[in-house]
């Protein structure tokens, strides 16, 4: 087999597994998640066999897929080390979620379908890793969209879950109309999808888009708020955890919301500064906006939920502080942690028969001790405690701020930091500590081992993920787009444990001490508590952050409406004035002309003759009256 | 002149053998006499009839009274066709007229005697002599079930209502004679020119046009033709909307360039306005209505408009478009009244509702009566369509020239929209009727099978290969200069 | 006798047939109509795949067949069949989309003679009426294609509102038509008598030499505009889509919305840009505007609708818009793309109708607020029904994006379309996820109604028609170029002519304005979409 | 004054136009039709008259032809309308309006 | 007095005499303030025809004016007065007279024969002819009768048996 195939396989064989599940094994449901598990893992060793054939070096493979005119999109693979990671984890930690649906779905009748929308959704995933040119990257964009739209409303004959799949595919296809308008302006100028030639010509004349540079970037960055749900495109997301908890895991905390930041950052070089700092301050709004909200939620999936929201504002804000090496790095740990810690909130609600308040379970610790251990991991690393992989990404962001000297953003990515740390021991203690609150959590017994050992893999990532030299890597992809000064050459494992101390010692020791805040005021308060003491503390505070600031409300109230109010009035003008008024008078007047015409045919001689009279009188004074 | 005096002889022959046929054979007189006239029909195309390709001017007879032009031959094949038809349709329907079955066979041939007069007619005397041959036959046809108030009241209708329009021809052809002193068309043309000013002349022509407007049923002369189509038996109607109507228009053709060509082109405006108003009133009335007869009626009135569109554009395009338009008329419209013959046979009125349930009845008719009311909307791939394509296109033509041309295009187009309507009715009432009270089988002899059977095939023919025709009418209306 | 005529015939001779067969036999009814359509079907499949190794003549034409005894020679009417890279794919989509509709005829049960002899007229006169090389016979076959419609509607249609539509697409589609068939006459008669033809190669060298009047061009080019525009439900005569959409029976809907109604289009690409450049110019902008008013507008209106049928039909109202775009971008990819979406749009039109159709069928409502949750039910149905949807919204993988993309790069490309363009992406993406998706929650999304607990899915062989039609909209979305390649000659061409003037009048003003912007090996096309490079 | 073609025109005319308005103004059918036959009548003055002056007799011929034909159509006619009374027991226009509309 | 009486049995003064006879009663044909019934019409229908035939003779048509008087005012008036009999038919009964439509009508007949005066003043047909000379004498008639209108002729032969027929027919009593 040609070293040119493996990609293509890389990226088809979950297509097949997808299309030979809806077309044929149906019926059979081990059959079914074979086929699927077996094109994501061989996936991660084709993407393994790719690296240590071709290392990270960047290369491209491409057909052409249309050509009209000037518009030539190609169907095209681009590896590099930016993609090559993402394959890594999107297989990688697909393989793992993959394996605990399995357990996880057991005894659902659409078994079969979940293996073939998961697949579906790999394909789009990895297409979108692997595009080399726009066109080709929104078209898996809007795959995964779609595929998001299937999982979430898996259990379409709930209502809440159908409603919400409709809005989170909604939603991003608000984001889509700015990316595709950001892709038709930079091609309007360019002349090219591809990438890499977009970059060249961005080398070569970087004010080659003059005064819309700006406006592309926005536009383009709008389909990566959708995706990645930065505000205030973010409502989708919480509402999404509708869908089985391996999806959430999946799709809502490791890869399809990683989308945004992954876009941004293979597009880095298109943004001005402007854009930059306008993408920075959403990202970093987004995240605390987000903590805020998840402090109050009871939900388990919610608060992870919004814990993801927040975690991807912060790469956001990287991005838009220049960190393009240091969001990738967060999004690839995040990938490992919040996999791990939807799992484990999986294996819970699993235990709990789909029960997901917080405030209903408790005391779990004894009865779950494995997922409790690999929660545990989780919780850590999201908060950001060395050595922890979450502690390295995160470092590296909050440096990013500080050595980019945007103390604002700096303040609330430690502000965020501190909430993190609250809402999650909150989160940590309410289920694992304290007492047993209900019925459920007292019959709670431990997951399979199906389930099980996926946590542990995981785990292992979460735990070592900071130090295996992931952000080296792709502090090289982007050197050169952004004259880091990252060294080319690898470290020693103990120069990487130690170099959040070395590289931005303030912003290092300023993290570890937010988290700590954090955990403390959590475990004040909710260590022993039975209900939520911060409800009544907060006030009106409390409710708003438990309704999401209203933001759901604000947008039933503008775009909603305007959008009823639109489709009301046009149907009332169809109805009434084009259907009843035009087409009414047309026909009735038409009708009552013939009726009226008739009443001539008197069927009198005497009038008949008469007319006839009158009308030689008409013709006569037609032709000779003058 | 043989095919004329073979007609009249045959009329005689007709009457005559009435006085010695036993009642029983009467159907085979009627059919015999169709034969013959199919016959003649079938000889006009041999190379030894005098008539069938001696044309031009110098085989004038009688003086110059008698033309044998293409244009005439081209008419009077049209005249035997729809006679032939008529007859079978009329021995179809003789059980209804009671006494007198030859009679009405003998009437018809001398009607269509006159219309062959007609077709020739280079004269005003010939034309008016045959004119009032045909005019005075339909008196007796129309009313010749005596049976019936309707008929006989139709009679009367069509009888006032004829001599009125007789007076203002005769009297317009007084002033026509008074002014230039010609009664044949070929000199008249000569001096015509001179007389393009003259009022008196003009008044003359106005005249005799209102003459012939009542004939062809052109607006303001239409009101007497739903009464008397609804009244007439159904195959008068059926002659008098086919044989009538184009002896109409042959003369119009005839007399407004051959005798007035000079006149004529100044009269666009006239024409524009007759024939465009004529379409809507016949189309806008016939929507309300519910009677057979009378929609058909309404509609000959505006088909009468659409034919008066190729007269009006004044160019040859225009005419051979008349002439192709009436030969897919004949067959659309004897289809429908031979349809309407059978079927409503021994029903009191020809209300749609007696349609229900015709295609139980007998498909063959619901077939006919379908694609007749098909092609009279004009949509393809039947005769009408064509024959309204090539009207168009004769009136946009001269659009460029003349803007009014493209207003009367579109009035057609709005006629043609609003026919669509009463059309279907008339499809929907056959198939579709809620009520279906008459179930028994509809026997059709089969003579009159293969009337029908040959309309169809007319309608096909014409929509389908309209190639052999308009060659043939292009041809035909070279004669007319 | 070419396999062209052979597909063009074939439905024509079958509905002869039928109509020999006695009434009772309605199964040999349906088996004729799913032969006849099935091997139509393959016939047409066969000519695609053959297309770009037949000879063709001189315009360009692959297939060309004559009629000789059809028409009229002295009026220059003559029945030549042909096909380009313009109407090879049309002819595809129409005689699958033909079979596909008679699969879905079985839902008729009364009639079945006349519907199978009106059915397969359909099919003839829309095969007929795209392999046309004859502005007449364009216009012959459609109309003949146009009238069982009617028809079928009256007498087959379902609903309360059924005479009404039947009424008002009977008005709207014959002014149409009529509006068309003037126009067309006078195009006709621009030519000088001596050489007068309704030969479409004819006419097309006729007017690249002698460029049509002005006076001409501006009296002719709204006629057929607006005559064309009419058939295509072009906002504000769209009315008469949904509703009679909505009351046809399924194969009818099936019919004409996925294919009669690309006519008109057709006919503006074929005959009305190219023949009148100055005009097309002249008007292009204010289509431009007009197509925002199917997509947004009717969008709107489509958001709005308590019934799935009446929904769909305004949704494939909606997609009109984006064709009309991209014809108004006259630019080779916006053209282009107007194609691909007529092609898309049939197999689109086609499956959602079928389903509805089935769905119709199975519980006799399509009132929304009465189904929900049928994908519980109807697994296969559900299925394509949201992949419908989904190719509705332009979901990539169906070949209703690549069209739409297409249009979009197209008419950006056109400084003037920007906000158009801006505002039909919103239409596109937004209003027409909108109402997808609320056609999915409300049919099949959802807990399923008590009622419905005992609703069949659908057997193989009634699988049969979506899952052809999916398949062609899956296999040309993901190779567009199978069908691209074959279209850009042509839409080149069309362009060119349309474009003739502004490239005469560019060339002699402005010496050749070259941009700095180098592009990767892309040449520009003459008339193509670069004209946007500062 | 010289009495000339012009006058002999309006009598005509006249003639006509008494036979118009009779036509449009009774009621019964045989003065109708004998209103008719005035209106005949005016034009073969008319022609006679043209005749006359234009010293031709061609005018005269179609007069002949007129008469004869008149005579012919008042034959049928006058049937016609006993007929009808016979059906109807009227020769009153306004009792004919069993078909209209 | 006696150059009155002179001038009225001239050619000019005869015309004026009856074409004031042929007015006077045809407009007592259409319009007798007196007597509505048809035989009275029917009678001055006959007076308007003998006064035309007087008109004829002053034309110089003596053939046609035998005719008119002879086939007119002998047989078709005598028709006429046979079927009114006949039909026993009473004074035509006075209904109400549609005011409105009577104007519209003399309107229109106005106009008709307003225009035609009109027409023919500009017009003026008779100026500048020559003196009259035809003479409408049986001989010469009969000629062209016979020769040049032969074929209308023989059409108008067909056209009487026509009648024949029809009348036989219309008034044939056997029928339901």
């Amino acid at each position: 087999m040609k070293l040119e195939a493996l990609p293509w396989i890389l990226l088809f064989l979950p297509l097949c597994a997808a299309g030979i599940i809806t077309l044929f094994t149906l019926r059979s449901q081990k059959l079914s998640a074979g086929l699927s598990i077996g094109a994501i893992v061989s996936g991660f060793v084709l993407a393994i066999a790719l690296i240590k054939s071709g290392g990270w070096e960047a290369r491209e493979f491409s057909l052409n897929w249309l050509s009209i005119g000037n518009l030539n999109v190609d169907f095209g693979l681009r590896l590099d080390a930016l993609s090559l990671m993402m394959l890594l984890i999107v297989t990688g930690v697909g393989s793992v979620i993959h394996i605990y649906s399995y357990g996880y779905m057991h005894e659902d009748e659409g078994f079969s379908r979940f293996f073939a929308c998961l697949s579906l959704f790999t394909f789009s995933m990895l297409g979108i890793v692997l595009a080399n040119n726009f066109l080709q990257l929104f078209i898996f964009w809007e795959l995964v969209g779609v595929s998001s739209y299937l999982l979430i409303g898996f259990w379409f004959d709930k209502a809440s879950a159908a409603d919400a799949s409709k809005k989170a595919f909604l939603t991003n296809r608000i984001g889509d109309f700015g990316f595709m308008l950001g892709i038709l302006t930079v091609f309007a100028v360019v002349g090219s999808l591809n990438f890499a030639v977009i970059q060249e010509q961005f080398k070569a004349n970087p004010a080659l888009m003059g005064g819309s540079a700006t406006l592309a970037g926005l536009l383009i960055f709008c389909g990566a708020m959708g995706k990645s749900a930065q505000f205030p495109l973010h409502v989708w997301l919480p509402d999404a955890m509708e869908g089985p908890t391996p999806v959430s895991a999946l799709i809502h905390a490791a890869t399809m919301v990683a989308a945004g930041v992954y876009m941004l950052c293979r597009v880095v070089f298109l943004f001005t500064p402007e854009a930059l700092t306008v993408i920075s301050w959403i990202g970093g709004f987004t995240a605390l906006l987000a903590a805020l909200i998840a402090v109050q939620q009871n939900d388990i999936k919610r608060i992870l939920a919004y814990s993801t929201l927040s975690q991807l504002g912060y790469m956001v804000m990287a991005v838009g502080l220049g960190g393009a090496g240091a969001a990738m790095f967060h999004l690839t740990t995040h990938a490992f942690f919040k996999a791990l810690l939807f799992l484990g909130a999986g294996s819970v609600i699993h235990a709990m028969h789909h029960e997901q308040d917080i405030w209903k379970m408790g005391a779990l610790r004894k009865k779950m001790p494995v997922t409790f251990w690999t929660f545990l991991v989780g919780t850590l690393a999201l908060c950001g405690v060395p050595p922890f992989s979450g502690f390295y990404s995160k470092d590296a962001i909050l440096a990013q701020a500080w050595h980019a000297h945007n103390y604002p953003l700096f303040v609330i990515a430690v502000s965020v930091a501190v909430l993190t740390a609250f809402y999650m021991f909150r989160l940590f203690f309410v289920v694992w500590v304290g007492d047993v609150r209900s019925a459920e959590a007292g019959h709670a017994h431990e997951s399979p081992g199906v389930m099980i050992w996926p946590l542990r893999a995981l785990v292992v990532l979460a735990l070592f993920g900071g130090v295996l030299g992931i952000n080296e890597i792709f502090a090289a992809q982007f050197s050169a787009a952004e004259h880091a000064e990252a060294s080319e050459h690898g470290l020693t494992l103990l120069q990487r444990i130690a170099e959040p101390f070395t590289n931005a010692p303030v912003a290092a020791g300023i993290g570890i001490i937010a988290t700590l805040i954090g955990f403390l005021t959590a475990r004040g308060l909710y260590a022993t508590a039975k209900s939520d003491p911060l409800t009544s503390k907060l006030g009106w505070m409390s409710r708003a952050m438990a309704n999401r600031f209203y933001f759901d409300e604000i947008y039933e109230a503008t775009v909603i409406r305007i959008h009823d109010l639109a489709g009301t009035i046009s149907n009332w003008i169809d109805s009434w004035i084009i259907e009843g008024l035009c087409i009414g008078v047309v026909r009735g007047g038409t009708d009552l002309t013939g009726r009226a015409l008739r009443l001539v045919q008197t069927g009198n001689l005497q009038t008949y003759a008469f007319l006839f009279v009158l009308g030689v009188a008409v013709v006569l004074w037609l032709t000779l009256g003058k | 002149m043989s095919l004329e005096i073979s007609v009249v002889a045959l009329g005689l022959i007709v009457l005559l053998a009435d006085l010695w046929l036993p009642a029983e054979r009467k159907r085979m007189l009627g059919y015999s006499a169709a034969a013959a006239l199919l016959l003649l029909f079938l000889n006009t195309f041999t190379s030894h009839c005098s008539c069938s390709l001696a044309e031009g001017p110098d085989n004038m007879t009688s003086a110059g009274m008698f033309i044998q032009d293409g244009l005439a031959v081209f008419f009077k094949r049209f005249f035997l066709l729809a006679a032939v038809l008529v007859l079978v349709m009329a021995v179809e329907f003789s059980d209804r007229i009671g006494a007198g079955v030859s009679e009405y066979y003998s009437l018809i041939v001398f009607a269509l005697a006159g219309m062959l007069f007609a077709a020739s007619a280079n004269d005003f005397v010939m034309l008016f002599a045959a004119i009032e041959l045909i005019t005075i036959t339909f008196y007796v046809l129309t009313s010749f079930q005596r049976g019936r108030v309707r008929s006989l009241e139709a009679g009367v209708k069509y009888l006032i209502l004829g001599a009125l329009s007789s007076a203002f021809m005769v009297y317009g052809i007084a002033l026509i004679w008074g002014t230039t002193g010609k009664f044949n068309f070929q000199e008249l043309a000569q001096v015509a020119g001179k007389f393009a000013a003259n009022r008196v002349f003009l008044f003359g022509v106005v005249f005799f046009l209102v003459g012939l407007g009542f004939k062809i049923a052109a607006f303001p002369f239409q009101m007497w033709t739903p009464d008397v189509y609804e009244g007439a038996p159904t195959p008068t109607t059926a002659f008098l909307a086919v044989g009538s109507k184009a002896t109409g228009f042959v003369l119009l053709l005839r007399f407004l360039f051959t005798a007035i060509p000079d006149v004529a082109m100044h009269w666009n405006k006239l024409l524009i306005i007759v024939s465009g108003i004529t379409i809507l009133y016949g189309n806008l009335c016939a929507l309300p209505q519910r009677n057979l007869k009378r929609i058909l009626g309404y509609s000959s009135i505006a088909h009468a408009g659409y034919v008066l569109l190729g007269v009006a554009a004044l160019t040859t395009a225009g005419e051979s478009a008349v002439l192709y338009y009436l030969a897919g008329y004949l067959f659309t419209v004897l289809a429908a009244f031979a349809v309407i013959a059978l079927v409503m046979r021994h029903l009191n009125s020809e209300d749609l509702a007696g349609l229900a349930g015709l295609n139980q009845r007998s498909p063959l008719l619901a077939a006919t009566l379908t694609l007749a009311m098909v092609s009279l909307a004009g949509i393809p791939p039947l005769a009408g369509f064509f024959g309204k394509f090539l009207l168009l296109k004769a009136v946009i033509e001269q659009g460029p020239a003349n803007h009014g041309y493209y207003c009367l295009a579109f009035t057609a187009l709005a006629g043609v929209i609003i026919s669509l309507y009463y059309y279907f009715g008339v499809i929907r009432a056959i198939y579709w009727s809620k009520e279906t009270p008459d179930l028994s089988p509809i026997e059709i002899s089969k003579p009159m099978k293969m009337a029908v059977c040959f309309c169809m095939a007319g309608m096909f023919y014409l929509g389908l290969f309209p190639g052999a025709l308009i060659n043939y009418a292009a041809q035909v209306v070279k004669s007319l200069k | 006798m070419t396999t062209l005529t052979l597909i063009f015939a074939l439905p024509l001779l079958a509905a002869v047939l039928l109509a020999f067969i006695p009434r009772n036999f309605a199964v040999v009814m349906r088996l004729v109509a799913l032969v006849t359509t099935f091997i139509t079907m393959l016939l047409a499949v066969k000519m695609f795949w053959n297309f770009d190794c037949a000879a063709a003549d001189n315009d360009g034409y692959k297939f060309v067949a004559t009629i000789p005894w059809l028409g009229s020679h002295a009026l220059g009417i003559v029945c030549r069949l042909g096909v380009d890279g313009l109407n090879v794919g049309l002819v595809l989509m129409g005689a699958i989309v033909a079979f596909a509709a008679a699969c879905c005829s079985a839902e008729i049960k009364s009639r079945e003679k006349e519907f199978y002899i009106l059915l397969l007229v359909m099919t003839g006169g829309i095969l007929g009426a795209f392999a046309s090389l004859d502005l007449f016979f364009f216009y012959f076959f459609h109309e003949l294609a146009l009238v069982p419609t009617f028809i079928m509607i009256g007498v087959w249609g379902r609903g309360e509102k059924r005479n009404f539509a039947a009424f008002q697409i009977t008005l709207y589609l014959s002014i149409g038509a009529l509006l068309t068939l003037v126009g067309l006459i006078d195009l006709y008669l621009q030519v000088p008598a001596e050489i007068r033809t309704f030969d479409i190669p004819s006419l097309t060298r006729f007017f690249v030499e002698h460029p049509m009047a002005l006076a001409s061009q501006s009296f002719i080019f709204p006629l057929l505009l607006f005559g064309f525009g009419v058939l295509v439900s072009l906002w504000p005569f769209h009315s008469w889509a949904p509703l009679g959409y909505g009351s046809a029976p399924t194969a009818t809907a099936m019919l004409h919305a996925g294919v009669l109604k690309k006519f008109g289009l057709y006919g503006l690409l074929r005959v009305v840009i190219p023949f009148m450049p100055q005009s097309a110019q002249h008007w292009m902008p204010i289509l431009a505007w007009l197509s925002l008013g199917n997509i947004l507008y009717v969008g709107w209106v489509a958001m709005k609708q308590k019934n799935l049928n009446l929904l769909i039909g305004n949704s494939s109202v909606a997609h009109m818009g984006m064709i009309f775009l991209g014809i108004a971008t006259l630019n080779l990819v916006g053209v282009t793309g107007a194609v691909v979406i007529m092609i898309a749009h049939g197999f689109l039109a086609a499956l959602t109708f079928g389903l509805s159709g089935y769905i119709h069928s199975q519980t006799g409502t399509l009132e929304m607020s009465e189904l929900g949750g049928l994908a519980k039910k109807m697994r296969f149905v559900g299925v394509a029904f949201v992949m419908a949807a989904m190719a509705g919204c332009g979901l990539p993988g169906f070949l209703n994006f690549v069209g739409e993309a297409t249009v979009f790069f197209g008419a950006w490309a056109r400084p003037g379309l920007r906000l158009v363009t801006v505002l039909a992406v919103w239409g596109a993406l937004i209003v027409g996820a909108v109402y997808m998706l609320r056609a999915v929650r409300a049919t099949l999304h959802g807990p399923l109604p008590e009622k419905w607990g005992r609703l069949p899915d659908a057997v193989l062989w009634r699988k049969l028609p979506y899952a052809v039609l999916l398949a062609s909209l899956f296999l040309f979305g993901f190779a567009p170029k199978l069908l691209t390649d074959k279209i850009k000659p042509v839409t080149q061409q069309i362009v060119d002519m349309a474009n003739a003037q502004e490239i005469a009048t560019q060339a002699a003003t402005v010496p050749s304005p070259v941009t700095g912007v180098s592009t990767n090996g892309t040449k520009p096309a003459p008339g193509g979409v670069k004209e946007s490079g500062k | 004054m010289n009495v000339g073609l012009e006058h002999y025109l309006v009598v005509s005319a006249l003639l006509f136009a008494l036979g118009l308005l009779g036509v449009i103004t009774r009621r019964n059918l045989i003065v109708m039709y004998m209103s008719l036959e005035l209106m005949l009548n005016s034009a073969n003055l008319a022609l006679v008259s043209f005749s006359r002056f234009n010293d031709n007799l061609n005018g005269q011929v179609m007069v002949f032809f007129i008469i004869t034909v008149a005579a012919a159509e008042v034959a049928v006619g006058l049937a016609l309308i006993v007929a009808l009374y016979r059906k109807r027991q009227s020769a009153h226009v306004e009792d004919l309006t069993s078909m209209k509309l | 007095m006696d150059a009155l009486l002179n001038y009225l049995f001239s050619s000019n003064g005869l015309f004026w005499v009856f074409a004031f006879m042929t007015l006077a009663c045809g407009g007592l044909v259409v319009a007798n303030p007196f007597s509505r019934n048809p035989v009275t019409s029917a009678m001055f229908l006959v007076l308007t025809i003998i006064s035309m035939a007087g008109l004829f003779v002053l034309l110089h048509a003596f053939f046609l004016a035998a005719v008119q008087v002879m086939v007119y005012a002998g047989a078709v008036m005598v028709l006429f007065l046979f079927v009114i009999m006949l039909l026993d038919l009473q004074e035509e009964e006075r209904r109400k007279v549609k005011k409105l439509g009577l104007l519209a009508g003399l309107l229109s007949i106005g106009a008709i024969a307003g225009i035609f005066v009109k027409s023919l003043m500009a017009a003026q047909p008779g100026r500048g002819l020559p003196a009259p000379v035809a003479e409408g004498g049986t001989i010469p008639l009969g000629k062209l009768l016979f020769t040049n209108y032969l074929l209308p002729f023989e059409i108008v032969s067909v056209l009487l048996l026509v009648a024949m027929v029809g009348v036989i027919l219309l008034s044939k009593k056997d029928l339901k």
